[in-house]
C-alpha cells in the first residue's frame, strides 16, 4: 500500500519533489517547494488517486535557518497518511498561502503557527494571536526566542531577554542558539 | 377602649388619613411618571401609582377590582411596558429632550382640564343621589350579577377584544422575516 | 450614579465602550465579530464562568437570547509545552506533555512515546504494548464517564456527574495502585511502561470489571431517556460529515456525524490489530449523537479491556534502551485515538539527546473551532449544549 | 366622622387630577412607551371614577365594579396592541420618540 | 478600663445585659400601672391587633421556614447525589443553614458603582415583601389562619405575581447583561406562567364557588377521594407545573440559570441583599406547596377521618398544688429513670454520660408524649400537622426534581405555557363548567 503510493506521488509530482519520497514506518514524507506549496495540496486533496480529505495537522518549525510549514494528512479512501515539508520560507519575513481554502479547519492552527512563529498564511481571514495577548510582540517558538536557562547559559555577553519585542524582521541569524539545517 | 374615631390633635378620621396619604403617593407617583427623565423609573413609578390606587380601590370596597388591578396592571401590564422598555431602550434611546416642542401648550390643557373637572366637580349638586356617606362594600355577587346580566354584551365584546389584540399584538410583533433557526427545538 | 438614558444632558456613547474601549480589529474576521448591528450586544462568558470547562473565554454576539456569533478566546492556560519540551531530553518531554489533557493524561504520554519510538526504532515488548492498551482503555472509561456527568452538569443537571465519578474515581483509583499518581500517571516510557502490573491493581480492575457494564447501564439510565435532555440535545449543533471532514474533526465527533474512522482501526498502532471491538458511528451529527458515541464506546472499551486481559503474556515490559537517547536526525508522527480523537506528536531530532522541535496536536483546540459555526442562530443555552458535546479540555486547547 | 374619606368629592377631585396629569403626559412626551404609560394614568382616573361613583351611589353598587373590570380588560388589550406596535415600530425606524415617526414624510 | 480586654461576644453582653435589666424592669413597672388598659385595648381592637399579629409572625415564621428549606435541599440532594451534604455543625449539620444565614449577614453588602442605588436597593425587599406577604393567607389549619378573608386566591395571584417587578428591577438596576437577561427571562416566565396558573384553579372556583382558602380547604373535607386532585387532575397538574416555573425551580430556573447567564438578576447582588433573594426563593417554594397542598389535597384535612373522641382529658386545675409537684418531680424521675439502665449497661459510661443522655431520652420521650396528646386532643395542631405533612411532601418533590432534572431550554419553556398548558386549563374550564352545568351543581 505505501509503496504504492510513494509510486504514485513519484509519479504525479515528478520533479516537483525536492528530494525522493521518504517512507518509514507507516509515514510517508514529501518537500514541495514555495511556490508548488498550494498546487500539490490541491492536488492530493482533489485528485481520485490521492483523496487526502483530512488535514490532521499543519505547524510551523523553525530550523534556525529557514522556516518550514508542515502538513499531516490523511486520506479517506487507502487510509494512507503522509507528511508535505514546505521547506525554504524565508526567516525575515515567513509568508505562505493558507490552507484555509481546503480545509476550514486550518484556520486555528494557522493562527497558531502565526503566534508561534510569526509565520503569514495569505488567505487566512483570521490571522492574529491565539494564545499570546493581542500586543505581546515576540514569538516564542522561534529558535532566537530563550527560555531563561538558555539565557543564563547563552555563550553571548551577559544576560538576554527571554522576550524580544519585535517582529521576526529583528531576528538575526546571530541571535539563534541552535540550528539544525539538516532536518 | 377602643382607638377614637378621630385622631387626636389632627381631626382627621383613621380613614381620612390613610386616604390622604394613598392619594398623595398616587399624585406624586403619578408626576413622577410624567416628568421622569429615565423611562424604566417611570415606569417604576407607575407600578407604584396604580398599587396606591388599589389601595384606594380596597378603601372603596370593590377588593375585587383592586385585586384585579394588581394582578393585570402591575403583574401584567405594568411588566409588559417594563418589558418593552428593556427592549427598546437600547443604546441609540434618546439622547435628545424628553418632552415634545408643544409642552407649553400641553400644560396649559392640562391645567385647564383640572381647573374644568374640578368646576365641575363642585358646582354639581348630588343631593339626593349620594345616599351612602362612607364607601359601601362591594361583594362579588353584585358585579357578577352586573356583568352578567345588563352587560352581557359590553362582556362579550370585551373578550372579542382581548382575543384580537392577541392575535393583533402576535401579529404586529412576528419577526419580519421568517427565520425558524432553533425555534422551539422541535 | 449610571447616567440616565434619557436624560437630555449626556451624550451616551455605545454600551460596549462604556468602561472597556473595544478593541481594534485585526483581522477581517474580528472587525466583522466586532461590528454590532441594532439589537445585538456582546456577552461575555469566562475566563470564569461555570460552564467554560477550564479558563475558556467566550464572547457571544446575541440578539435578545439568539446567538449572532461567537468568538473563544484562548491563552488563559498557556504554558507553552512545546517549548520547553525543546528544552528537556527525551524523557523529560513525556511528562511535560501529561498535563495537557488531565483527565486522560495517559493518551498524552502516549502520543509522544509513539513518536520517540519511532524516532529511535525501539520495539516495544508485547506484554507493554498491552498493558498500554489496557490502561489506555481504563483511562477512556474515566473520561468518558466524566463527559456524561459534564454534559448532564451544562445542561443543568446536578446529579449525573456525581454518579460519573463513582466510576471514574474506581478507575483512577485503580491506576493510582498502578502508577502512583491519581491524575498525571506518567507511566509510559519509551521502550515500555514504568513497572508491571502490580496485586492491587488487578484485584481491583477484577472487581471493577465484574460490575463496570452494570454500574454503567445505571449511570446511563439517570439521563439518557430523560425528555428534557432529549429534547435539548436532539437536532441541535448538526455536523455534517464533510464539513467535519474539512474542519479536521477526529474522534466520537466525528464518528457521531457517519465517518468511521478510528485510528485504532484504520492505522493500527500497539495490539489493536490483534483485538475484536466494533467503531460505533451514528449519523444525525447532533450534540445527542455525539453523547451516544461516547457512551456506546465505553462498552467497546470494557470489551477490549476483557479480551486484553485474557491475552495479556508475560514477558518484560521495557525494552533494553541506553540511558542517554541520542536518536538519528528524524521525523517522526506519533499517533493514538484518545477519547477526544487524535492526538499526535510530531517530533523533530537533529541527533542530540532533545527534541529539536516537539509539536503537540490536540483534538479539542480543533474541536473548539466548530463551537462558533455549530451555536449561530442558537440561543444562548444552546451554546452550553454544543460546547458540551464537543467535549473540549482546556488543558489540552491551550497547551 | 371622616370627613374626606367619606364623600364622593375628593374622590372625584383625585380622579380628575390623575386625568390630566395622565393627559399631560400623553400630550407633551415624545417617548412612545412613556405615552402609553401617561394613558394608563388615565385609565385609571376613570376607574377611579366609576368605583367612586358605585360605592356611594347604592343604585349603581354592583355597575361601577363591572365598569372598572371592564376597562382594566380594555386596557389590557390596548397595552398589548400599542406596545406591540411600538415595538413594531422600533424594529423598523429604530426609535421609540414618536415625533421621529414620520414615514409619510420620506 | 476592662473594656478592651473583653472579647467581643463580652463586649456584647456588657452593653446587652444592662439594658435587657432596664428594658425588662421598666416593661414590668408600665405593664403593672397600665396593664389593665393595655388588655382593654387590645380587647377593643382585636382585628387590627390580630392584623398586626398575624404580619409580624408571618414574617417571624418566613425566616426559619427558609432556612429549613435550604437545610432539607441541602441534605436531600447530597443523599441523590451519594454524598453526605452537611454534617459538622449541629446534628447531621442541622445547623448548617443558620450559619449560611449567618454568613450572608456578615459579608460586605457590595453596591457596584455604577448600579442604579435605590432601585438596586429595593428589588430584594420588594422580591421577599412579595413572597412573605402571600404566606397571610395560607389556611395552615381552619383556626390557623392569618387573614381568611374572602378574596384568598386572588391575593394570593395578585400579591405573587409582584414579586416578578422586584427581578426586573434587579436585572435592570445591575447594569450587568447577565442580570438583564436573567431579568427578561424571569419576566417572560412569570407573565406566561401566570395565565396557566390562574385559569387552571378556575375549575375548582366553579366547584366551590369561592375564592377563599379557608373554604376550597373546607370544600375537600371527608376521605381523601374529596381532594380535588382527585376531582380535578388535569387541573393539578398544570398548577403543578406552573407554579414549579412561578417560583423559578428546576426545571424552569431560566432566571438564574447559572450554567448560562451565571446567577441571572442576583448576580451582582451580595451579603445581605443577595440572603433576600435566596430567603425568598425558599419561602416561594414553601408558600407555592402551601398554596397546593391547600387547594389540590386538602389542606388540614386528614386524608381520612377517624373519629378517636378520647376523653382523657386530665383537667389540669384539678390538681391543686399537685401541678407544680409534679412539674417539678417528673423530669427529676424520668431522666433518672432513663439513665440508670444506660449507667448498669457498661462500665466504660460516666455517670454524668449517663445522665445526659437520660435527660435527652426523657426530653425526646416528653416531647413525642406531649405531640401526641395534642395530636389527638386539640384540632388545631391535628390539622397543622396534616397540613405541614403534605406541605413537606409537596417540598420534597420540588427537591427531588432539582435532584434529578435538567435545565428546560427558554423558548421550549415558553411554548410549553403557550401551546399546551393554556389549552390544557381552558380545556379543564370547559369540562368543569360542562360536567358542573350537567349535574345540575
Amino acid at each position: 500500500m505505501d509503496r504504492r503510493l510513494a509510486a504514485l506521488l513519484q509519479e504525479k509530482f515528478g520533479e516537483r519533489l525536492l528530494t525522493p519520497v521518504r517512507q518509514r514506518y507507516d509515514e510517508s514524507e514529501i518537500r514541495v517547494a514555495l511556490k508548488d506549496a498550494t498546487d500539490t495540496l490541491r492536488t492530493l486533496h482533489d485528485d481520485p488517486a490521492f483523496r487526502f480529505e483530512m488535514l490532521i495537522d499543519l505547524c510551523g518549525v523553525d530550523t534556525g535557518e529557514e522556516m518550514q510549514v508542515v502538513y499531516h494528512l490523511s486520506s479517506s479512501t487507502s487510509g494512507d497518511w503522509l507528511r508535505v515539508i514546505v521547506p525554504g520560507l524565508d526567516r525575515v519575513a515567513p509568508r505562505i498561502a493558507s490552507a484555509t481554502f481546503m480545509w476550514p479547519g486550518a484556520e486555528w492552527m494557522e493562527r497558531e503557527a502565526y503566534d508561534m512563529f510569526g509565520i503569514i498564511f495569505e488567505g487566512n481571514r483570521d490571522l492574529r494571536r491565539i494564545y499570546m495577548p493581542d500586543d505581546y510582540r515576540s514569538f516564542p517558538l522561534r529558535k532566537d526566542f530563550y527560555l531563561a536557562d538558555d539565557a543564563s547559559r547563552s555563550p553571548a555577553a551577559g544576560v538576554r531577554n527571554m522576550e524580544r519585542a519585535g517582529t521576526p524582521a529583528d531576528a538575526t541569524a546571530a541571535t539563534v542558539l541552535r540550528k539544525s539545517p539538516g532536518v | 377602649m377602643p382607638l377614637p374615631d378621630v385622631i387626636p390633635f389632627i381631626g382627621l378620621g383613621w380613614s381620612d388619613v390613610l386616604f390622604l396619604i394613598l392619594s398623595g403617593v398616587v399624585l406624586a407617583a403619578a408626576f413622577a411618571v410624567v416628568f421622569g427623565r429615565d423611562i424604566i423609573k417611570s415606569g417604576l413609578f407607575l407600578i407604584l401609582t396604580l398599587g396606591a390606587l388599589a389601595g384606594i380601590y380596597v378603601m372603596l370596597g370593590a377588593a375585587i377590582v383592586a385585586g384585579a388591578q394588581v394582578l393585570i396592571y402591575i403583574g401584567a401590564i405594568s411588566v409588559l411596558i417594563l418589558f418593552a422598555i428593556m427592549l427598546t431602550q437600547s443604546k441609540v434611546a434618546p439622547v435628545k429632550l424628553a418632552f415634545q416642542t408643544q409642552v407649553a401648550p400641553a400644560a396649559l390643557a392640562s391645567v385647564l382640564l383640572a381647573v374644568l373637572f374640578g368646576l365641575a366637580f363642585g358646582s354639581t349638586d348630588w343631593g339626593s343621589t349620594v345616599f351612602a356617606d362612607t364607601p359601601t362594600a362591594t361583594g362579588t355577587a353584585p358585579v357578577a350579577a352586573a356583568l352578567f346580566g345588563p352587560y352581557l354584551l359590553a362582556f362579550e365584546i370585551a373578550s372579542v377584544l382581548i382575543l384580537s389584540a392577541v392575535i393583533g399584538g402576535l401579529y404586529l410583533a412576528m419577526e419580519p422575516k421568517a427565520d425558524e433557526v432553533g425555534e422551539e427545538g422541535q | 450614579m449610571r447616567p440616565s438614558l434619557d436624560d437630555p444632558r449626556v451624550a451616551i456613547p455605545a454600551e460596549s465602550t462604556w468602561y472597556e474601549p473595544a478593541p481594534t480589529p485585526q483581522t477581517e474576521r474580528q472587525a466583522e465579530f466586532l461590528s454590532l448591528r441594532e439589537g445585538e450586544m456582546f456577552v461575555n462568558m469566562g475566563p470564569q464562568h461555570p460552564s467554560t470547562h477550564g479558563v475558556l473565554r467566550v464572547i457571544i454576539k446575541v440578539n435578545g437570547e439568539k446567538v449572532v456569533d461567537l468568538d473563544p478566546v484562548l491563552g488563559y492556560l498557556h504554558r507553552g509545552v512545546e517549548k520547553l519540551c525543546e528544552n528537556a531530553d527525551y524523557h523529560q518531554a513525556i511528562c511535560y506533555t501529561d498535563p495537557l489533557e488531565y483527565v486522560s493524561s495517559l493518551f498524552c504520554e502516549a502520543a509522544p512515546v509513539a513518536a520517540f519510538e519511532k524516532l529511535m526504532d525501539v520495539d516495544v515488548p508485547r506484554r507493554a504494548q498491552y498493558i498500554r492498551v489496557l490502561t489506555m482503555e481504563l483511562n477512556r472509561i474515566a473520561s468518558h464517564t466524566l463527559f456524561q456527568g459534564w454534559m448532564a452538569l451544562d445542561l443543568g443537571g446536578i446529579t449525573p456527574i456525581l454518579w460519573a465519578f463513582i466510576e471514574r474515581d474506581e478507575i483512577v483509583d485503580m491506576l493510582a495502585a498502578l502508577t502512583g499518581q491519581k491524575l498525571l500517571y506518567n507511566y509510559y516510557r519509551i521502550g515500555g511502561v514504568n513497572g508491571d502490573l502490580n496485586h492491587e491493581f488487578m484485584s481491583r480492575l477484577g472487581t471493577w470489571m465484574s460490575r463496570a457494564a452494570a454500574q454503567i447501564d445505571s449511570n446511563l439510565a439517570l439521563i439518557n431517556e430523560n425528555e428534557i435532555f432529549v429534547r435539548r440535545t436532539r437536532g441541535l449543533g448538526v455536523l455534517d460529515a464533510k464539513t467535519a471532514l474539512k474542519m479536521g474533526v477526529t474522534g466520537p465527533n466525528l464518528r457521531a456525524s457517519g465517518v468511521p474512522f478510528d485510528l485504532r482501526r484504520d492505522r493500527p498502532y500497539l495490539v489493536y490489530p490483534e483485538l475484536e471491538f466494533d467503531v460505533p458511528t451514528r449519523d444525525e451529527g447532533d450534540s445527542l449523537a455525539r453523547y451516544l458515541v461516547r457512551m456506546d464506546e465505553i462498552k467497546q472499551s470494557i470489551r477490549i479491556i476483557d479480551q486484553v486481559l485474557h491475552e495479556m503474556p508475560d514477558g518484560p515490559v521495557m525494552a533494553k534502551l541506553p540511558r542517554l537517547l541520542r536518536p538519528r536526525p528524524g521525523r517522526a508522527f506519533g499517533a493514538v485515538e484518545g477519547p477526544r480523537g487524535v492526538y499526535g506528536t510530531y517530533a523533530i531530532s537533529d541527533g542530540t539527546d532533545q527534541p529539536f522541535r516537539m509539536r503537540i496536536h490536540d483534538p479539542s483546540f480543533v474541536h473548539l473551532q466548530l463551537v462558533g459555526p455549530l451555536t449561530k442562530g442558537n440561543l444562548i443555552a444552546d451554546t452550553m449544549a454544543v460546547m458540551a458535546s464537543l467535549d473540549p479540555v482546556m488543558g489540552g486547547v491551550d497547551k | 366622622m371622616s370627613q374626606i374619606a367619606g364623600n364622593l368629592e375628593p374622590y372625584l377631585v383625585l380622579s380628575g387630577m390623575l386625568f390630566a396629569i395622565g393627559s399631560f403626559g400623553f400630550l407633551a412626551r415624545r417617548n412612545a412607551i412613556t405615552m402609553l404609560m401617561s394613558i394608563e394614568l388615565m385609565l385609571n382616573a376613570v376607574n377611579l371614577a366609576a368605583l367612586a361613583f358605585g360605592a356611594f351611589i347604592p343604585s349603581l353598587a354592583g355597575e361601577g365594579a363591572a365598569f372598572a373590570l371592564l376597562i382594566i380588560a380594555v386596557a389590557a388589550a390596548e397595552a398589548t396592541v400599542g406596545l406591540a406596535i411600538v415595538i413594531a415600530i422600533f424594529r423598523n425606524r429604530k426609535t421609540p420618540l414618536v415625533d421621529e415617526y414620520d414615514t409619510m414624510r420620506q | 478600663m476592662a473594656w478592651n480586654r473583653l472579647t467581643p461576644a463580652g463586649r456584647v453582653l456588657a452593653v446587652l445585659l444592662p439594658v435587657l435589666a432596664i428594658g425588662g424592669a421598666l416593661t414590668t413597672a408600665l405593664l403593672v400601672a397600665f396593664g389593665g388598659a393595655i388588655a382593654a385595648t387590645i380587647g377593643a381592637n382585636l382585628p387590627i391587633v390580630r392584623f398586626l399579629v398575624a404580619s409580624v409572625v408571618t414574617f417571624l415564621i418566613s425566616v426559619p421556614v427558609a432556612f429549613l428549606l435550604i437545610y432539607m435541599e441541602m441534605k436531600i440532594i447530597a443523599l441523590m447525589n451519594l454524598r453526605i451534604g452537611p454534617d459538622r455543625i449541629g446534628p447531621a449539620g442541622a445547623v448548617m443553614s443558620v450559619v449560611h444565614g449567618l454568613k450572608v449577614l456578615m459579608k460586605e453588602d457590595y453596591t457596584p458603582p455604577s448600579v442604579d442605588v435605590p432601585v438596586f436597593t429595593l428589588a430584594p425587599v420588594v422580591v421577599y415583601l412579595a413572597s412573605f406577604m402571600t404566606l397571610l393567607v395560607i389556611p395552615f389549619a381552619p383556626e390557623l389562619t392569618s387573614m381568611g378573608f374572602e378574596l384568598g386566591l386572588l391575593y394570593f395571584f395578585a400579591i405573587g405575581g409582584l414579586s416578578v417587578v422586584g427581578l426586573m428591577m434587579a436585572g435592570w438596576s445591575s447594569f450587568n447583561k447577565y442580570s438583564l437577561l436573567g431579568g427578561i427571562r424571569a419576566a417572560a416566565q412569570a407573565i406566561s406562567y401566570e395565565i396557566p396558573l390562574t385559569l387552571s384553579v378556575v375549575g375548582i372556583v366553579i366547584l366551590t364557588g369561592t375564592l377563599s382558602l379557608p373554604k376550597i380547604v373546607a370544600a375537600q373535607d371527608g376521605s381523601f377521594l374529596d381532594w380535588f386532585i382527585f376531582r380535578q387532575p388535569l387541573a393539578a397538574i398544570i398548577f403543578f407545573i406552573a407554579i414549579t416555573a412561578e417560583a423559578n425551580r428546576t426545571p424552569f430556573d431560566n432566571a438564574e440559570a447559572d450554567q448560562e447567564i451565571v446567577a441571572g438578576f442576583a448576580t451582582e447582588y451580595s451579603g445581605m441583599r443577595f440572603g433576600f433573594f435566596f430567603f425568598a426563593e425558599y419561602v416561594n417554594v414553601f408558600i407555592v406547596s402551601a398554596l397546593f397542598s391547600a387547594v389540590f389535597l386538602g389542606g388540614s384535612n386528614p386524608p381520612i377521618h377517624i373519629d378517636l373522641n378520647p376523653q382523657i382529658l386530665i383537667d389540669l386545675s384539678a390538681l391543686g398544688i399537685g401541678l407544680p409537684l409534679i412539674a417539678g418531680i417528673a423530669p427529676v424521675l424520668g431522666t433518672l429513670l432513663f439513665a440508670a439502665p444506660i449507667w448498669f449497661a457498661s462500665s466504660r459510661i460516666k455517670g454524668w454520660q449517663a445522665l445526659v443522655a437520660g435527660f435527652l431520652i426523657f426530653g425526646g420521650v416528653s416531647t413525642a408524649a406531649v405531640g401526641i396528646w395534642a395530636f389527638v386532643m386539640l384540632p388545631p395542631v391535628a390539622s397543622l400537622i396534616w397540613f405541614l405533612i403534605k406541605t413537606f411532601a409537596l417540598v420534597f418533590t420540588f427537591v427531588w426534581m432539582r435532584g434529578t432534572l435538567p435545565r428546560a431550554r427558554i423558548d421550549q419553556l415558553m411554548g410549553f405555557a403557550w401551546k399546551w398548558l393554556l389549552p390544557a386549563s381552558l380545556l379543564n374550564i370547559f369540562a368543569t363548567a360542562f360536567a358542573v352545568l350537567i349535574a345540575g351543581r
